[in-house]
């Protein structure tokens, strides 16, 4: 085992909650990756933003239809019992509460399940697309990311300091170290890569780790 | 993935005493009759669901579909914009008997609330009403110069719906302006039965001529050979009489 | 000419005003027969509250589909061009000012355009149907009307005394004697029957009526 | 009735300075290509449209369609939720050079306020954008003990819009995702002008097909073989060398 898990490990992690038959958004990027690793016999139908559910992987470069893409504008195919629908319909899906669970990439995750993920601040463009209407529909919001910033910060906090997508949203997080639960404002600690320690995984945290009941060591294939 | 359940009884199984149920269609064209019929059979067994609030545009016609359902003794409380049809019998006497409960909407804001709930949209503005007997007690706001009313999505447990084609994922289409609520409905609900003429594998509706996406189905039952209200009431059906006699 | 027009002659002269090409809403009873009297060489297209655009005439007896019927339940067919939508989609045309033309009838219409057509009091079964959405959402909402009750009393009055169906909605009023608009909370008068005079109109209407340029007289066919 | 204008050119020409323009796509997947190239030509004649607000979803790529609009120098300010693509430098450099106007929306909201112009809803309350910062200075309530932000209408003088086919009506149909914001632009805008790559007669279009009615719809012109957005900056199309040179 490495000393933390690489992205396809934390999104095959994440594909393990998801249910056969669930609906699911995946937020365009890093988490896009979940859909690789859906367990064997189960089949979530997933839903994208500009108006497709139930679209597959990405055809064989050259096949591309460009009028048949996805959140991210990366081409992609149907299954069977795919079904087309305009913006208001497929923000509906979000907003509504029909989607089983969204997942998304994140700057910053807080106690209280206050979620940063769309704008580093006033430098550059900022740009939102439906990350603020995924937070809030969702019957689950999972965030998957790196414990900690690339210059060792830590992600998961008391308050995040960067502009809120969405206010106590995120329910659980996977991270390179650790599966945690968001209850009550605060962090419940599920699952821990066997190697490290609480103390350790707390010193990479900005907010104080619970416990509730056992906590398991997250074992992850090699991929 | 397959919604389809195998029985209409097995359909209508789930729904309990005091629910909020949603049933599409307006006057017969969409009305789910199979259906209805159904829930009054496990009534008239069971005794349950009893107390129900319905939300249709109507309040039925003759004594089938809605109308038994009423005359059936399961409903507490009608929320619709027309409760006149052309024999309007059943609840005109109730209500009239203070035994049934009316809450009259009109029928663009009741689409548009049923609409907002699906859409998780807890309230919104409209002209609709605005200076009526409709809109005492509702919030009133001032846009660009102009007054509007404040109203609030209208969600159900369960909806009833029929469609004409259904595919194993929920996916529906509808025949002709049998469409109406359903569509609406479906979002609206937390569980939408739907009663199909046809069930069709996964991939055997085509993607652009879905109506109502499968999310927001759950349990999908066939009635091949669906009855008509308008036809049932030519007739002079009655749900007591023919399941009775 | 008869002392009064006719039902079918107020049809008549209010299908005068609709233009070729016109969406319009007619409401359900009386105003379903402005239908027939389309001037020729003009094609308005009608919109039924239950989720048809260009619908037609009623099909022959027997040939009727019951799931192709107008809001006012009655058995149509589709003329070509038509579409089906549902009841959101439908009402989204009528409050967002869709629709050039809705047609009503009225129990009264005020000189400030308010319009009382759906309850005649607290006795009996309330039914409002569409009609408040209408008259809050089509470009132009007339009236059909006789200009008195069967008992004689006017039923065009400078305040409604039944239940509002909406406020300061109604332009124009076709009635059995006269063709009126409603601007600036006054009743201008526009035609008269050629036999009647302004006073014996005006001594049978409850609002002063007022004359802005001609009066021309109300002309309609025998039908 | 015939809603079918003979050229590009006509179909874009009743559009005025200052004018707000909501323009259909989701990146590349919709976007009305020859229409926008259109409105350049005729800039680029005449000096108008200039000033124009701009909707859509995001904020061009590369140097055609909407980038190039933008380029061209006639967009004043853009409400859009996504101002990032793969060469997204046309917008990126007039905004940080603060020469372009930014309304940055969420998307739901923005498919939602779109959607309200057109169904006559002046405002909404939403759970999208509570307590961040993209709720500042809007009202607030409470519905059912959660919060909501109140969000306006957004109506546009102007709808440019791709279908796939047309009837003389303006009934459409689209192709695929390339749906996403064209039915709720069409209703929301005073004119919608729509390309299509098929134009039929009336009853060309199965009744039950029609994605948006033609009460929606204004004209109607023929783009048989439409551009595609992404296939065009793949080869690194570029409107203005290509019009120029």
């Amino acid at each position: 085992m490495t000393d933390k898990l690489s992205n396809a490990q934390i999104a095959w992690r994440a594909a393990q909650d998801i249910a056969d038959g669930a609906y699911v958004n995946l937020g365009i990027g890093f988490p896009e990756m979940v859909a690789k690793f859906q367990p064997p016999g189960r089949q979530a139908i997933f839903h994208t933003e500009n108006g497709i559910l139930n679209f597959g992987e990405a055809p064989p470069e050259g096949e591309e239809d460009w009028d048949l893409i996805n959140a991210g504008k990366k081409a992609v195919t149907l299954k069977p019992g795919a079904a087309f629908f305009h913006h208001a319909d497929s923000f509906a899906m979000v907003r509504g509460g029909h989607l089983d669970v969204a997942i998304l990439g994140a700057y910053q995750v807080a106690e209280t399940g206050d979620l940063a993920n769309w704008s580093t601040g006033p430098k550059g463009v900022p740009a939102v697309g439906g990350a603020m209407d995924l937070v809030h529909g969702a019957k689950r919001v999972a965030v998957i990311t790196e414990h900690v910033t690339k210059d060792g910060k830590p992600k998961l906090l008391d308050r995040c300091t960067l502009p809120l997508t969405g206010v106590a949203c995120v329910t659980r997080v996977y991270t390179s170290l650790a599966v945690l639960d968001i209850e009550g404002g605060r962090f419940i600690l599920r699952e821990k890569l066997p190697a490290l320690t609480f103390d350790a995984l707390q010193a990479l945290t900005g907010a104080a780790l619970h416990v509730s009941g056992n906590v398991a060591d997250l074992h992850v294939p090699e991929l | 993935m397959d919604k389809t359940i195998p029985s209409l009884a097995e359909a209508v199984a789930g729904i309990d005493d005091g629910a909020t149920v949603m049933i599409g269609g307006f006057g017969g064209s969409g009305a789910p009759i199979e259906l209805i019929h159904a829930l009054i059979d496990r009534y008239r067994t069971t005794g349950h669901p009893a107390g129900l609030t319905v939300v249709n545009n109507n309040a039925g016609n003759g004594h089938i579909g809605l109308a038994a359902l009423i005359e059936a003794g399961m409903v507490r409380k009608l929320i619709c914009s027309f409760p006149r049809s052309a024999d309007p019998v059943v609840f005109t006497e109730l209500y009239l008997a203070g035994k049934i409960e009316l809450e009259l909407v009109p029928q663009g804001t009741l689409a548009e609330r049923i609409r907002a709930a699906g859409a998780g949209i807890p309230a919104f503005y409209t002209p609709t009403g605005f200076g009526t007997d409709l809109a005492i007690g509702k919030p009133v706001a001032v846009f660009d110069g102009r007054s509007y009313v404040q109203e609030r999505w209208l969600k159900a447990d369960v909806a009833l719906v029929k469609a004409e084609t259904a595919d194993t994922h929920g996916n529906l289409t509808y025949r002709a302006a049998a469409r109406n609520f359903g569509p609406l409905m479906c979002a609206a609900a937390t569980r939408a039965i739907v009663q199909a003429s046809r069930i069709v594998p996964a991939g055997g509706i085509d993607p652009e001529a879905v109506i109502t996406p499968g999310i927001f189905v759950h349990s999908v039952v066939l009635v091949a050979d669906p009855a008509q209200e308008e036809v049932l009431n030519r007739r002079k059906a009655n749900y007591f009489e023919e399941v009775q006699g």
